[in-house]
């Protein structure tokens, strides 16, 4: 069934299923999250303390869920999308305020593309070999956590923007900022693209925005001359292009958790005297939201199996406004209490409308494929 | 009395009341001269004439101190249902106040458990001597916090029917066991409140028409909020459309064609529905009120709330303007960012009659289908399921 | 509350209502159609002679439709479009086998503009002064009919779409073909725009092809060396913006019908023991229906009290869009008898997807409203 | 048996009986060796194993004599139901021509008055003696018209509730009575049928399972075809989606942005739902088929009529191929023009289930929300509002 697939890429087929080892590994991270980690607990700390480090510590160490995408020699699980992209699911489920998509995702992949890391564990291109190594071993076991100093509102097909950076003369110090970069306040080391080279600073500054995403707020970053380690060429497209086809994950996490919620809450709201999930109307709009949950399950799972360009760009087109139409659903079945702050739907519909812009806009994606889908546009 | 009497009347009036003296004073006289309210009994602010003619006054005294916007709902809720059900006591006690601002009103209607059926309201009043005992939860109270009376409608019978066994009072905001609290809303700020009523006590002059009676009351009330709503003119690709096009037109850089075809089709929209509200309100004029009105509300809804998306989407923007838990006195769709209103517009398909609400009444009222099965039509209000 | 408008206009106040006179004539033309023109008697003639000509003799004779938009001075009726539309609304939901808008619409209009026929009467730009002023008289009557030889699916932004005709060196006779053509086959005269000069022609080929609007089949028109007369300058691009407009209400019709048949329907069929329309489902559907109803009422109004491009472009947009979405879910609603040849539904889909295309798709006058309303695309 | 003693068998089958003979005689007799469906007993064209191993059969069996589309109904519906509620005699009379295609099968469930809710299905049958009578009228049956029998659900009790009063029957075709009119789609050609039945004799051996019980035994018909529907796996921009993109390629002049964004965002739903359709058929073959096949016809119906609806604004062509008045075998999106693709698939979300009534299934089945107050429940079906 998915040999057509399997056939036009000329590999192994692939399974768009989900692995046992897969399941295991979401079975403990939802089990920790739902532990530590209920949407009232996320909803009292967002204005004080958003990332909860302490969970972030358990995530990352206990279930080692940091080192998912690095190398064994490193210390990592040597895992693919595929167990990252789970990982993203139920993070994305609980909206959990930790750093895992920008630090374990975008930026260890950036660093892991950018020193050319293969996973026998060379490092072929790496212009700093110990920094990289000793940095590796640090994300692995979550005793560091690193940020790309890329505008999360970046795409692949337009990777430089909110960017503003240029290298001194030495090639060892950078100045300039960026724009909305996701997870730089909670970041030990920030990985910096400027004109094809990927530089680690430790010293910039950060500076935090009231955010759209309350539970992912983003910053502005200042290079003031600040000192930078040249790690190697870095492909900055690509980078983004791997966070955006891991986001649609996250995406359809936020869509489900949307889901469930409100198949519970309308099962349990009575108005006149009957469950409000008994009328037709509001019946036959959740069949059509599952469906396109249902699908944005095939696409996420679609994204990690293929990896290819035409796979991210669809499951980001598809998931992105699915996770926005459920959301603004889950509000509106909901009725006046889903427009109270005490309610956590609200911090489900401000991811998903951030996340809509992260990576680029579903409209970007489509875009992109016209030219990858072969439907060109008017001459 | 025609237009030409009425002027006359209101430059008499004028020639007695300086403007620009005290500003209270000034109201009290306006509205001891009749010319508050003119479709109103005289006595009582008015003059017992036809309500166009208001508009003749309006014009008149424009230069003239004006009525708070806080006032809203006591101008529009409580008045006319005051004049519509209270007795002549509770007429001379409420109307000139109201009018005059120096008693501010809110509505204690809607509580968590009573949303879209507002019928099956749970805040108990129980009758002690001459006096009635509330005890409930009121919720999406705006002005709460500053307001002297409240429009309240209570249950005082729960073993009839749910329609059956309703009373309406004035509550005294004043009065011991009114807690007032802000609800802070998505958007960070507070712009309603939750009213708490622990065994307030209220005289039954209090009680504005019959015992039992309330839900016939609260019709009336609840009519004349329809009537506000989705109404006022706007210029064509104005309103919420005026801020999306000036970012449009300003940042070239921001578009795609995805966005442009999105807000092309949103343009025409707006303009259909602009030229629907034109044509009811001339069908208004001519005396022929259609029921378009009911479609407006839907349709404002939708647009703000796609165009909001729209514009967060072309500005790119993961920002937000003030997150804040602060009082607010109303909608600011003009003023905050592009983040606010997406959230605030949110609330426009569940305030004042959810869309689905106004869906069901549209295809009964104006498409006369069938209503479905009701399985709660003769069930005493204290066996419903809940 | 028009005022808005007018003042932009700087005229006096336009009317999105219906006027007396208009009731009138709308109730003339109603009794008629209800009495001939039912959709039996449209479904049984479809086949074998699609277009009514008693009916079409009996409307323009006496109740004088044809020559609405002609001057009196030309033995017609000299209203305004704003009458115009009301015949058209009344057609539409009749879905009329009859050549009104073909010929008293779009042809009789060509001519007008072309002679430059002002309210007086006068033709100060006519070339063959008798021709015009001989066949204006024949058409306020009923007496002749004529059809533009434009493509119906061409529109007021590619006027020249499916046309390629040229005059021969003496300027007296014309070669090629137009297809496409609405109404030819009924046509005693046709009005050929070659080169911005309208002619007017007797002697064509006219070929009608199987057609997707059976009620308004079109066909190609061949000019093989034909004897033309030329009557003046012509700028189709704005005869078609004018039928445009008034296509509007045609598609209003179209879509009242669908809206009420529909609705007796759903009050009428039981299944489950309630009538279908009593499901909320369906309830809800209807009113969303009802109010694009509700708002295609105002554009078709807005486009005629207007007639600015704008106001055609919006009218058109809305009114194509609304009038195939509620035909289709006319069908929908009306379950399996909606499918059969034998329930005349499908009349109106067919007429509303024909519609859609003809003088410009919606998403043709969205594109227009790029400029004219200024919301730029991409640059 | 595992799959190399199937392999062996059928291999010793294809070496006594030569596939490049007399067609009904070799099918003949791979029924009797059973390798026609091998999930079926001995005796009745199986061998009692696994479902399977069908697919080994197929295999071995591929450029042998296949059978023909006609046979659908038969094969699909008719036979797991004779299956599973006939009677050994009915088992060996009607399973091997009906699997040879010697005689062929149609279904008269629907009417005109029975649609979504084919359960006050009208038709009647009254016993008399060995034999029933049976009056009413059918309708969408494809095939009727070259068929030997039929699988018919008749009404033979009135007065108890609906669900409770139905019989089961197969119909013989060739009975006096039966009268098979070609039934004219909004496409010009006629791919079902009306069959009327009056005064029609069946032998009670006719009889499908017990007197009023023929509502169960409707459901394993029905069962049946769901299974059938929404499934054949497609290319990435395969399907309907090809003609389009075909002319879409070829013609850059048709080309606008409105298109183009509408095509685009229908490319990725297409994406979306083929991914879903393998993604379901590789749970099934783990063995953990999910509740996702409901969805797949609802997305498909969708899905075809908006793409061919774009289609014909695409072509900008008014023209139509063909509205002859003649009888087609099935659905041809493909040999057909855009008109006939854009009409046709205004069906696809009414036959097999309309939309509506998949949405119920979903929400209530799948979703687990609650029924809507049912009216119909116990009332005889003789008083039933209609």
């Amino acid at each position: 069934m998915t040999a057509g697939v399997a056939e036009e890429k000329g590999e192994r087929p692939m399974t768009l299923l989900y692995s046992e080892v897969e399941e295991e590994l979401r079975a403990a991270v939802r089990g920790l999250l739902a532990d530590r980690c209920p949407p009232a607990a996320v909803l009292k700390r967002i204005e004080s303390e958003p990332y909860d480090l302490d969970l972030w510590r358990t995530l990352a160490g206990e279930i080692g869920v940091a080192g998912l995408l690095i190398p064994e020699a490193y210390g990592g699980a040597g895992a693919s999308a595929s167990e990252a992209a789970v990982v993203l699911e139920e993070l994305g489920r609980a909206v959990a305020p930790v750093p895992y998509f920008t630090s374990a995702v975008l930026a260890t992949h950036a660093l892991l593309q950018s020193a050319a890391v293969d996973q026998a564990g060379d490092l072929p291109q790496a212009v700093a070999v110990d920094r990289v190594r000793e940095l590796l071993g640090r994300l692995a076991e979550g005793r560091a956590t690193a940020a790309l100093a890329v505008s999360f509102a970046a795409s692949p097909y337009r990777p430089e923007r909110g960017s503003a950076v240029r290298a001194g003369d030495d090639g060892a110090r950078l100045s300039g900022s960026v724009s909305g970069v996701a997870g730089a306040d909670v970041a030990d080391v920030l990985l910096v693209p400027v004109n094809g080279v990927l530089y680690l600073v430790e010293g910039a500054g950060v500076e935090v925005v009231p955010s759209l995403d309350l539970t992912r707020p983003v910053a502005t970053v200042t290079f003031d001359d600040a000192l930078a380690v040249p790690l190697g060429p870095v492909d900055v497209a690509e980078v983004l292009r791997f966070g955006a086809g891991l986001l649609a994950s996250e995406q359809l996490g936020v869509a489900e958790w949307c889901l469930d919620t409100t198949l519970a809450y309308v099962k349990e709201r009575h108005q006149f005297a009957r469950p409000i999930g008994s009328f037709q109307a509001i019946k036959h709009r959740l069949a059509d939201l599952w469906l396109d949950v249902v699908r944005a399950r095939a696409a996420a799972r679609g994204a990690v199996a293929e990896g290819s360009a035409v796979s991210v760009a669809v499951a980001q087109a598809w998931n992105g406004d699915v996770a926005v139409r459920i959301a603004e659903e889950a509000l509106q079945l909901h009725g006046g209490i889903g427009m109270t702050w005490e309610h956590p739907v609200h911090l489900y519909l401000k991811r998903a409308k951030a996340a809509e812009i992260a990576l680029g806009t579903p409209g970007d994606h489509r875009e992109a494929l016209a030219s990858l889908a072969g439907v060109p546009g008017p001459e | 009395m025609d237009e030409a009497q009425l002027k006359e009347r209101t430059a008499a009036f004028l020639d007695r009341n300086d403007p620009s003296g005290d500003r209270l004073d000034f109201l009290r006289a306006r509205f001891d001269a009749g010319l508050a309210w003119v479709w109103f009994p005289e006595g009582l602010g008015g003059l017992g004439v036809s309500r166009e003619l208001q508009q003749v006054v309006e014009r008149e005294l424009a230069h003239t101190p004006q009525l708070s916007s806080v006032q809203g709902i006591g101008l529009g809720m409580a008045a006319p249902t005051i004049l519509a059900f209270g007795t002549d006591e509770q007429k001379r006690r409420f109307l000139r106040p109201l009018w005059t601002g120096e008693e501010i009103w809110c509505q204690l209607f809607s509580e968590p458990g009573a949303g879209s059926d507002l019928a099956t309201l749970a805040t108990r009043a129980v009758r002690d001597g001459d006096e009635w005992v509330v005890d409930g939860q009121k919720v999406w109270t705006s002005g709460a916090h500053h307001s002297r009376w409240a429009i309240l409608v209570t249950r005082t019978d729960p073993d009839v029917p749910k329609h059956r066994g309703m009373t309406y009072f004035v509550c005294d905001m004043h009065a011991p066991g009114v807690e007032v609290r802000p609800l802070r809303q998505i958007t960070g700020e507070a712009e309603f409140n939750e009213v708490f009523l622990t065994g307030v006590r209220l005289s039954d002059d209090l009680r504005l028409g019959e015992v039992g009676d309330g839900w016939r009351v609260a019709q009336t009330t609840l009519m004349n909020e329809r009537v506000a709503i989705g109404g006022a003119p706007v210029r064509r690709g104005g309103g919420m459309f005026g801020s999306v096009l000036e970012t449009w037109r300003d940042h070239p850089e921001l578009r795609t064609h995805d966005l442009h075809q999105r807000l092309l089709s949103l343009w025409v929209e707006a303009e259909v529905t602009r030229l629907s509200g034109a044509r009811l309100r001339e069908q208004l004029v001519a005396g022929q009120p259609g029921p378009e009105g009911s479609g407006m509300k839907l349709s404002f809804a939708r647009l703000n709330q796609a165009l909001s998306g729209l514009d967060v989407e072309l500005r790119r923007d993961l920002g937000y303007d003030d997150w804040t838990f602060r009082r607010s006195e109303g909608v600011d769709f003009y003023g905050r960012g592009a983040g606010y209103r997406y959230l605030r517009a949110k609330g426009n398909s569940i305030e004042g009659g959810t869309s689905e609400i106004l869906r069901n009444i549209i295809s009964e009222r104006v498409l006369g289908l069938p209503s479905e099965p009701r399985v709660d039509k003769n069930v005493p209000w204290k066996d419903l399921p809940r």
